[in-house]
C-alpha cells in the first residue's frame, strides 16, 4: 500500500493521543509540559503532510508559525513552572491545586 | 428681542447663581453684585416687556420641544399673559428691593456669597414657576424652590433650630408635593396633556372631560398649595420657617413663595370643580382664622408676622374657593408689597437690636427709628384694610365675594379682619410705642441706607397700589366683566361702598373693633395682660394650638407602627426568605460546584478530554 | 514498498515509540530521560518532515526545538533540581479514565480516517508539493506578512514577560 | 566494472555514500589525531618549548601513543554519577561533529560522483541544528557528573553555545542572500571566477563575525569558558577519564575541523581556486583529486590559524563573553543583513 495522507494523519493521531494521555496521566509539570510540545508537533506532522498531498504551502506556513509560538509559549510556561518552583518547591500538579502563590 | 426678552428675565438670576457658586465664592462684595444685578435686570427687563407687548402679548406662549416620551410631550415653554406678567413684576420688583435690603442686612456674614447664590437660584425657580407653561415644568420648578427655600431657612445651619425648620419646611412641602404630582398625574392620564393653555381649551369646548376625576384631579393639585402656601394641615412650616434670615422671610415667606400656592391655584382655576372649591374655601377660612387667632399671643416679632402671613394666605385661599380669583391674585399683589414691607421693617428692628425678636423686649423705637416706624406703621394700616391704602381694596374685593358666595366664610373672614387689625396694633403698640423695655432700645438707631431705601421703595406700592387698576388686570384675565369702571381715583375710593356695602362696612368696623381692642390692652402695656384675663384658651394659642406637638405625637406612633411592621418584614421575609434563602441555594449549589472544581490540573484535563471526545463524536461519529 | 515507505515505516515507528517513551518512560522517574526522548521524537519527527520534502520545516524543527525548546526544558529541570523523585502511588482510576478519555478521541480520529470522511483527502490533481524554501519565504513575506509581524510582536512579548518572571522577587 | 551499472539507482546511492561516508572518517580520524599533534608542537613552538617529540620520527606516533593509552586506561566511573547520561554524553559530544561533515562539498567531482555526502538544498540549516545538538553532550556530562564544577561547566558553556549560535546565523544570512540559496555547493558555484568572488571579500564582517562565533561555538580559546581550568578545574569533563575523556576532545577536535571547513566553504571558496581554471568542476581524476587536495589544504591552514590564536589570546571574562555575543555580535551581524540587503534592493 502506498504509503499516503492516511498514514500521517494516522501517526499524527497517535502522537496527539500519546500527548493527551501524557497531559492527563502524568504528574509532573515538566512532563505534562513536554507532552504538551508532542500534541504540538503532531499538528505540526498534519499539517506537512496535508500540504505536501495538496500542493499547497500555507500548511507549511502555519507549522512554522506554530513552531515559533511553541518556543515563546516554552519559554514564558517554563519561567512560570521555575517561579511556582520557588514558591511551593513542588512540581507536582496534585500540590498546586488552590490558585494563590 | 420680543422673544428672547423672557427668557432672559428667566435664566439670568440662574446665571448669577451659576457665576457665584463657580467664580466668586471668594468674593463676596462681587457676588452681592452679580445677584442684585441679575434681579433688577430682570425686573427692568419685565418693565421692558411690558412696554413692548403689552399686558396681553399677542404670542401667548413661547415653547421650545424639551422631551418626548411615548406620546407625551413636554415642551420648556414660557406663558406669557397678564397673570404671570404681573407675577413677574411682583417677583422681580419686591424680589429686588429685598435683594438690595439684604445686601445691608447680611452685610456681615461670612457667607454671604452662598447666601445669594441661594437666593439667584430661588428667584430662578420662582420665575420658572411663574412662566411655566404646563404642569411639568411647574413641578420641577415648583421643587427647584422647594430646595432653595431649604437652603434659605437652614442658611445658618449651624444652629440646629435653623436646621430643623430647614428640614420641616421641605418635608411637610414633600407631603404637599406628593400630592400635587399626583394630581399631574391624573390630569395626564385624563386629559392627555399637561400644557395649560391646551387643557383650558380642552375644559372650555367640554367642560365634563375630566368627569368623575375632577373633584379629586382639583383637589390633589390643591395639596401642592396646601403645602406651598401653607394652609392648614400642613401650616406648621411656615412659622418655623422663619429660623431663616429676615429677608428671606421677606422674599420667601411673604412675598414670592408661599403666594405660589395661590398663585397656581388661579392659573389652574378652570380645572376646578365646585366641590373642589368648596372644600378649598374653607380649608382657606380654617387656615386664615386659626393662624390669626395663633398671632394674637405670639410674642416673637416674626413669628406675628409669619402667622399674619398664614391668615393672608388663608384669605387668598378662600377668595379662590368662593370663585373669585380675581381678588386672590389681588390681595396676594398688595400682600406681597406691604407683607414684605412689614418683615424688612421687623428685620431693621431686629438688626437695629442686635437680633433681639421678642416685642416684649422693645418699645419707644418710633423716635428711634423714625423711617422703620413709618413705613411699618403704613404697611400695617393696609394690612389692616384702612381706605385708601392697598390693602383695603384687595381686601374688600375678597369680602364682597365671600358674602356674595358663601355667607358663613363672609362672617368668619370679618373676624379674622378683625383679629388682624388687633394683633397687628398689638405689635405696633407693645414693639414701637410705649416704654423701652430693655437696655439693647436705648443704643438702637436707624439701619443703613440699603435697608431703608427698599423700605422706602416699598411703602409706594403698599400705599397706591389700590389705584394703579390691578384688579381690572386681573378681571380682565379671568373672564369676569369690570364693574363699575371708576373714572376718577375719588370714585375709585369709594367704588366698594357702591357695589357691596355690607362687606366693606363691616370690614371697615371689624378694623375699628379691632383697634379699639387692642389700643384698650396693650397702650402702654409692659406685659401681655391677654394671659390672665383669658387663661387656657391663651396658653392654647400661645402653643399654637398644639400642632407640632400632635403631629410629632401622631408621626412618632404612625412611625413606630410602621417601623414594626418593616422590621418584621426586613426580618421574615427579606432576611429570612430572601436573602438566607438566596445565599443557602448559592451555597448549596457551590458546594455541587466545589466537588468539580478540585483545582487539580489533571481533573481538568480528563474533563476538557472527554468534552473533545463529545463534540469530535457529535461533529464526525 | 519502495524506500520511500521504508522510511516513513521506519521514521514513524521511531516517533512514536520515542513518543510513549517520553509520556510513559518506564526506565527512569527522570524528566532528563523525557526530555531526552523528546529530542529523538522531535528529531525522527524531523525525519518524517525530510520524507514530506519539507526540508525547511525538517531543519528548523530541529534548530528550534531539540537546540532551543528543550535545551531550555533540561535548563530548567537542572535548575530545579528535581530530585529523583519517590515513586508516587498511581491513582489507577484517574489513570483508567484518562485513558479511556484519550481510547475514545484516538477511536474517533482514527475511524474518521478509515472512513475518509476529514475532507481532507489527498489531492488527486495536485502533484505532491516540493517544499522549498524560497516558495516558502514568498509566501511568508507576501499573504502572510501581517501574522508574521505580529508574531515578532509576540515573541518581544513573551521576551519580557520571561524576563519579568525569572526575577528573583515575584511579586 | 559494468556490475557498477548494472546496480539500480537506490542502490547506486546506498553504495556511493558508504564509500563516501567511509572514505570521510578514514580520513578525519588522522586529521583529528595530527591536528592534536600539530597544537601541541605549535604550542610548544609558540611558548619556546620543545613538544612532544619522543614517540616515532619527529614524535609523529605520539598521537597512536595517546590513543593507545586512553583505550588502555581504566574507564572509571565516579559512583554518584547519573551512569546512563554519563556513559550517553561523549557520544553526544562527538555525533553532531561529524554529521555536520556531511553536508560539505570537499571536493568537486570524482568520476560523475560529486564529492559531497549528502548535497541538501537546506545545507547550512541542517548544519546549525546539528550543531544546536551539540549543545545536549555538554549539558548531558555537566548533569552526569554530579558535582557542581562540571555542572557550572555545562551551564556556562550551554548558554554560551546558544548565544553564539545566534550571531553565528545571523552573521551567514548575507551570504545567502548573495548567493540566493541555501545550498553549499550552491555556494561554491558562487565563489568562482575570481579571487574577489570569494566571500571573505564581500563580506568580511561576516567572514569576522562567523569565524569568532566558530571560535566560541566549539569552546576555543579565547572562549574556553566551560573548560577554563583555572575556574572549574577542567568544566563539564572533570570527572570524566581515559577514552570517555577521549571522545570529548575528539568532538572539539572534530567540531574545529567541521567549521574550518564550514568557513572554507562559505567564505574562501571550498574546493576552488582562482587561477588555472581550477574554479569549475573537474572533468578529470586528477582535477577531482586536485581539488580535494585545495580543500584539505585551506582547512588545515584554517586549523592552524584557530590553533594560533589558541596561544595568542588572553581568555575572555564570562560576562565579556556574554557581551560581546549579544550586543556587539547580534547587532552588528542584523546592521550586515540591513545593508546587503539595501544594496541588493539597490542593484536590482
Amino acid at each position: 500500500m502506498q504509503v499516503g495522507l492516511q498514514h500521517y494523519l494516522v501517526v499524527s493521531a497517535l502522537l496527539f493521543c500519546l500527548g493527551l494521555l501524557g497531559v492527563i496521566a502524568r504528574r509532573n509539570l515538566l512532563i505534562i509540559y513536554m507532552s504538551l510540545e508532542l500534541m504540538l508537533n503532531a499538528a505540526n506532522l498534519a499539517f506537512v503532510a496535508v500540504s505536501r498531498f495538496n500542493g499547497n504551502l500555507d500548511g507549511q506556513v502555519m507549522v512554522f508559525f506554530i513552531i515559533t509560538v511553541a518556543a515563546a509559549e516554552v519559554a514564558v510556561g517554563l519561567a512560570l513552572i521555575v517561579a511556582l518552583y520557588r514558591k511551593r518547591q513542588t512540581a507536582y500538579v496534585e500540590d498546586l491545586t488552590t490558585m494563590k502563590l | 428681542m420680543k422673544e428672547a426678552l423672557p427668557w432672559l428675565i428667566l435664566f439670568l438670576p440662574l446665571g448669577a447663581a451659576a457665576v457665584i457658586t463657580l467664580f466668586t465664592l471668594k468674593n463676596r462684595e462681587l457676588s452681592a453684585k452679580l445677584s442684585i444685578g441679575a434681579i433688577l435686570t430682570s425686573f427692568v427687563f419685565t418693565l421692558l416687556f411690558i412696554g413692548i407687548a403689552g399686558w396681553e402679548p399677542s404670542q401667548k406662549e413661547l415653547s421650545a420641544n424639551w422631551l418626548s416620551v411615548g406620546d407625551l410631550q413636554v415642551d420648556f415653554g414660557l406663558r406669557l399673559d397678564t397673570l404671570s406678567l404681573l407675577m413677574l413684576l411682583i417677583v422681580t420688583g419686591v424680589g429686588g428691593a429685598i435683594h438690595v435690603y439684604s445686601y445691608g442686612y447680611m452685610h456681615e456674614d461670612r457667607c454671604i456669597s452662598r447666601y445669594f447664590a441661594s437666593l439667584s437660584l430661588f428667584t430662578f425657580s420662582m420665575l420658572g414657576i411663574v412662566l411655566a407653561s404646563n404642569f411639568l415644568q411647574m413641578f420641577i420648578f415648583w421643587e427647584l424652590v422647594g430646595v432653595s427655600s431649604y437652603l434659605l431657612i437652614g442658611f445658618w445651619y449651624e444652629r440646629p433650630s435653623a436646621a430643623d425648620a430647614s428640614k420641616k419646611a421641605f418635608l411637610t412641602n414633600r407631603v404637599g408635593d406628593f400630592g400635587f404630582l399626583l394630581g399631574i398625574l391624573v390630569v395626564w392620564a385624563s386629559l392627555g396633556s399637561l400644557n395649560f393653555g391646551v387643557l383650558e381649551g380642552l375644559l372650555a369646548r367640554n367642560p365634563e372631560a375630566l368627569g368623575a376625576l375632577a373633584t379629586a384631579a382639583g383637589l390633589l393639585i390643591f395639596c401642592g398649595a396646601m403645602g406651598k402656601s401653607a394652609q392648614f394641615p400642613l401650616h406648621v412650616w411656615l412659622p418655623d420657617a422663619m429660623e431663616g434670615p429676615t429677608p428671606v422671610s421677606a422674599l420667601i415667606h411673604a412675598a414670592t413663595m408661599v403666594a405660589a400656592g395661590v398663585y397656581m391655584l388661579c392659573r389652574v382655576f378652570f380645572l376646578l370643580s365646585a366641590p373642589a372649591l368648596e372644600i378649598i374655601g374653607w380649608i382657606g377660612g380654617i387656615t386664615s382664622l386659626m393662624a390669626a387667632l395663633i398671632a394674637v399671643q405670639q410674642d416673637d416679632i416674626k413669628r406675628i408676622l409669619a402667622y399674619s402671613t398664614l391668615s393672608q394666605l388663608g384669605y387668598m385661599v378662600m377668595a379662590v374657593g368662593v370663585h373669585a380669583p380675581s381678588p386672590a391674585m389681588y390681595h396676594l399683589t398688595t400682600h406681597a408689597f406691604f407683607k414684605a414691607l412689614l418683615f424688612l421693617g421687623a428685620g431693621s428692628v431686629i438688626h437695629a437690636l442686635h437680633h433681639e425678636q421678642n416685642i416684649w423686649n422693645m418699645g419707644a423705637l418710633k423716635s428711634r427709628m423714625k423711617i422703620t416706624y413709618r413705613t411699618f406703621l403704613l404697611a400695617t394700616l393696609a394690612l389692616c384694610g384702612i381706605p385708601p391704602l392697598s390693602g383695603f381694596f384687595s381686601k374688600d374685593e375678597i369680602l364682597a365675594a365671600a358674602s356674595h358666595h358663601n355667607p358663613p366664610l363672609f362672617a368668619l373672614a370679618v373676624l379674622v379682619a378683625a383679629l388682624t387689625t388687633f394683633y397687628m396694633f398689638r405689635l405696633v403698640f407693645v414693639a414701637f410705642l410705649g416704654p423701652a423695655k430693655s437696655h439693647a432700645v436705648e443704643h438702637a438707631h436707624e439701619s443703613p441706607r440699603a435697608m431703608t431705601i427698599p423700605l422706602l421703595v416699598l411703602v409706594v406700592p403698599s400705599v397706591l397700589a389700590g389705584f394703579w387698576g390691578i384688579e381690572h388686570l386681573y378681571s380682565r384675565h379671568f373672564g369676569i366683566a369690570g364693574d363699575a369702571h371708576a373714572t376718577s381715583w375719588f370714585g375709585h375710593l369709594f367704588a366698594p361702598l357702591n357695589h357691596s356695602p355690607l362687606a366693606a362696612l363691616l370690614g371697615l368696623g371689624a378694623v375699628v373693633f379691632g383697634w379699639s381692642a387692642a389700643w384698650h390692652l396693650y397702650w402702654n402695656a409692659r406685659h401681655d395682660p391677654l394671659p390672665e384675663k383669658m387663661g387656657v384658651m391663651a396658653k392654647i394659642l400661645r402653643n399654637r394650638f398644639y400642632f407640632d406637638e400632635l403631629y410629632a405625637g401622631l408621626i412618632r406612633y404612625t412611625l413606630d407602627l410602621v417601623a414594626r411592621w418593616t422590621d418584621a418584614f426586613d426580618r421574615w421575609i427579606i432576611s429570612g426568605l430572601v436573602v438566607k434563602g438566596a445565599s443557602g441555594g448559592a451555597e448549596l449549589f457551590g458546594r455541587g460546584l466545589r466537588l468539580l472544581q478540585t483545582g487539580n490540573l489533571q481533573t481538568y484535563a480528563f474533563l476538557l478530554v472527554a468534552g473533545v471526545a463529545l463534540v469530535l463524536f457529535y461533529v464526525f461519529g | 514498498m519502495t524506500m520511500q515507505d521504508l522510511m516513513f515505516y521506519f521514521f514513524a515507528a521511531l516517533t512514536l515509540l520515542f513518543g510513549v517513551l517520553v509520556v510513559v518512560n518506564p526506565f527512569s522517574r527522570n524528566p532528563i530521560t523525557s526530555a531526552m526522548f523528546l529530542v529523538l521524537t522531535i528529531a525522527s519527527m524531523a525525519g518524517l518532515f525530510v520524507l514530506l520534502h519539507a526540508f525547511f520545516l525538517a531543519a528548523v524543527q530541529v534548530l528550534v526545538y531539540a537546540g532551543a525548546v528543550i535545551v531550555l526544558f533540561l535548563f530548567v529541570i537542572m535548575l530545579l533540581d528535581v530530585k529523583e523523585e519517590e515513586r508516587r502511588k498511581l491513582k489507577l482510576a484517574g489513570l483508567i479514565t484518562g485513558v479511556a478519555a484519550v481510547a475514545a478521541v484516538l477511536g474517533i480520529f482514527l475511524k474518521v480516517f478509515s472512513l475518509g470522511r476529514t475532507g481532507l483527502a489527498a489531492n488527486a490533481a495536485a502533484a505532491p508539493l516540493e517544499g522549498g524554501t524560497a516558495p516558502l519565504g514568498k509566501l511568508l513575506f507576501t499573504e502572510y506578512l501581517l501574522p508574521f509581524e505580529i508574531l515578532s510582536v509576540l515573541l518581544l512579548v513573551a521576551m519580557v514577560g520571561v524576563i519579568l518572571l525569572s526575577k528573583k522577587d515575584l511579586r | 566494472m559494468a556490475w557498477l551499472d548494472n546496480l539500480s539507482a537506490t542502490q547506486q546511492f546506498v553504495l556511493f555514500s558508504a564509500i563516501k561516508i567511509a572514505c570521510v572518517i578514514g580520513v578525519l580520524m588522522p586529521l583529528f589525531a595530527y591536528t592534536v599533534m600539530a597544537e601541541r608542537r605549535i604550542s610548544a613552538w609558540i611558548q619556546d618549548r620543545i613538544g612532544p617529540n619522543r614517540v616515532g620520527p619527529f614524535g609523529l606516533l605520539q598521537p597512536m601513543a595517546d590513543g593507545l593509552k586512553a583505550l588502555l586506561k581504566e574507564d572509571f566511573c565516579p559512583g554518584h554519577a547519573r551512569k546512563i547520561y554519563f556513559w550517553l554524553a561523549p557520544a553526544i559530544t562527538v555525533i553532531p561533529a561529524l554529521l555536520t561533515i556531511a553536508v560539505i562539498p570537499f571536493g568537486s567531482k570524482l568520476g560523475n560522483q560529486s564529492m559531497v555526502i549528502a548535497d541538501l538544498n537546506v545545507g547550512i540549516l541542517y548544519t546549525f541544528g546539528i550543531v544546536s545538538l551539540g549543545v545536549y553532550g555538554i549539558v548531558l556530562a555537566g548533569y552526569a557528573a554530579n558535582s557542581k564544577y562540571p555542572f557550572l561547566g555545562g551551564i556556562r558553556s550551554s548558554a554560551q553555545m546558544i548565544s553564539y549560535e545566534i550571531a553565528m546565523g545571523m552573521s551567514v544570512i548575507p551570504v545567502f542572500m548573495l548567493v540566493g540559496s541555501l545550498n553549499l555547493s550552491a555556494v561554491i558555484g558562487y565563489q568562482t571566477g575570481g579571487l574577489f568572488s570569494w566571500l571573505v571579500f564581500k563580506q568580511p564582517l561576516a567572514f569576522f563575525i562567523f569565524m569568532v562565533s566558530a571560535f566560541a561555538e566549539t569552546n576555543r580559546f579565547p572562549f574556553d569558558l566551560p573548560e577554563s581550568e583555572q575556574e572549574l578545574v577542567g568544566g563539564y569533563n572533570t570527572e570524566y577519564s581515559s577514552m570517555k575523556f577521549a571522545m570529548f576532545f575528539m568532538g572539539e577536535y572534530f567540531n574545529m575541523i567541521a567549521s574550518s571547513a564550514m568557513m572554507v566553504t562559505l567564505f574562501l571558496g571550498g574546493w576552488t581556486l582562482p587561477f588555472f581554471g581550477l574554479d569549475q568542476p573537474a572533468t578529470t581524476v586528477g582535477m577531482g583529486l586536485l581539488h580535494i587536495g585545495i580543500f584539505f589544504g585551506k582547512v588545515i591552514a584554517l586549523l592552524g590559524l584557530t590553533i594560533w590564536v589558541r596561544w595568542m589570546w588572553p581568555r575572555f571574562r564570562y560576562d565579556q563573553l556574554m557581551d560581546l555575543g549579544w550586543r556587539r555580535f547580534l547587532p552588528l551581524a542584523l546592521v550586515n543583513i540591513v545593508i546587503t540587503a539595501v544594496i541588493l534592493w539597490m542593484r536590482s
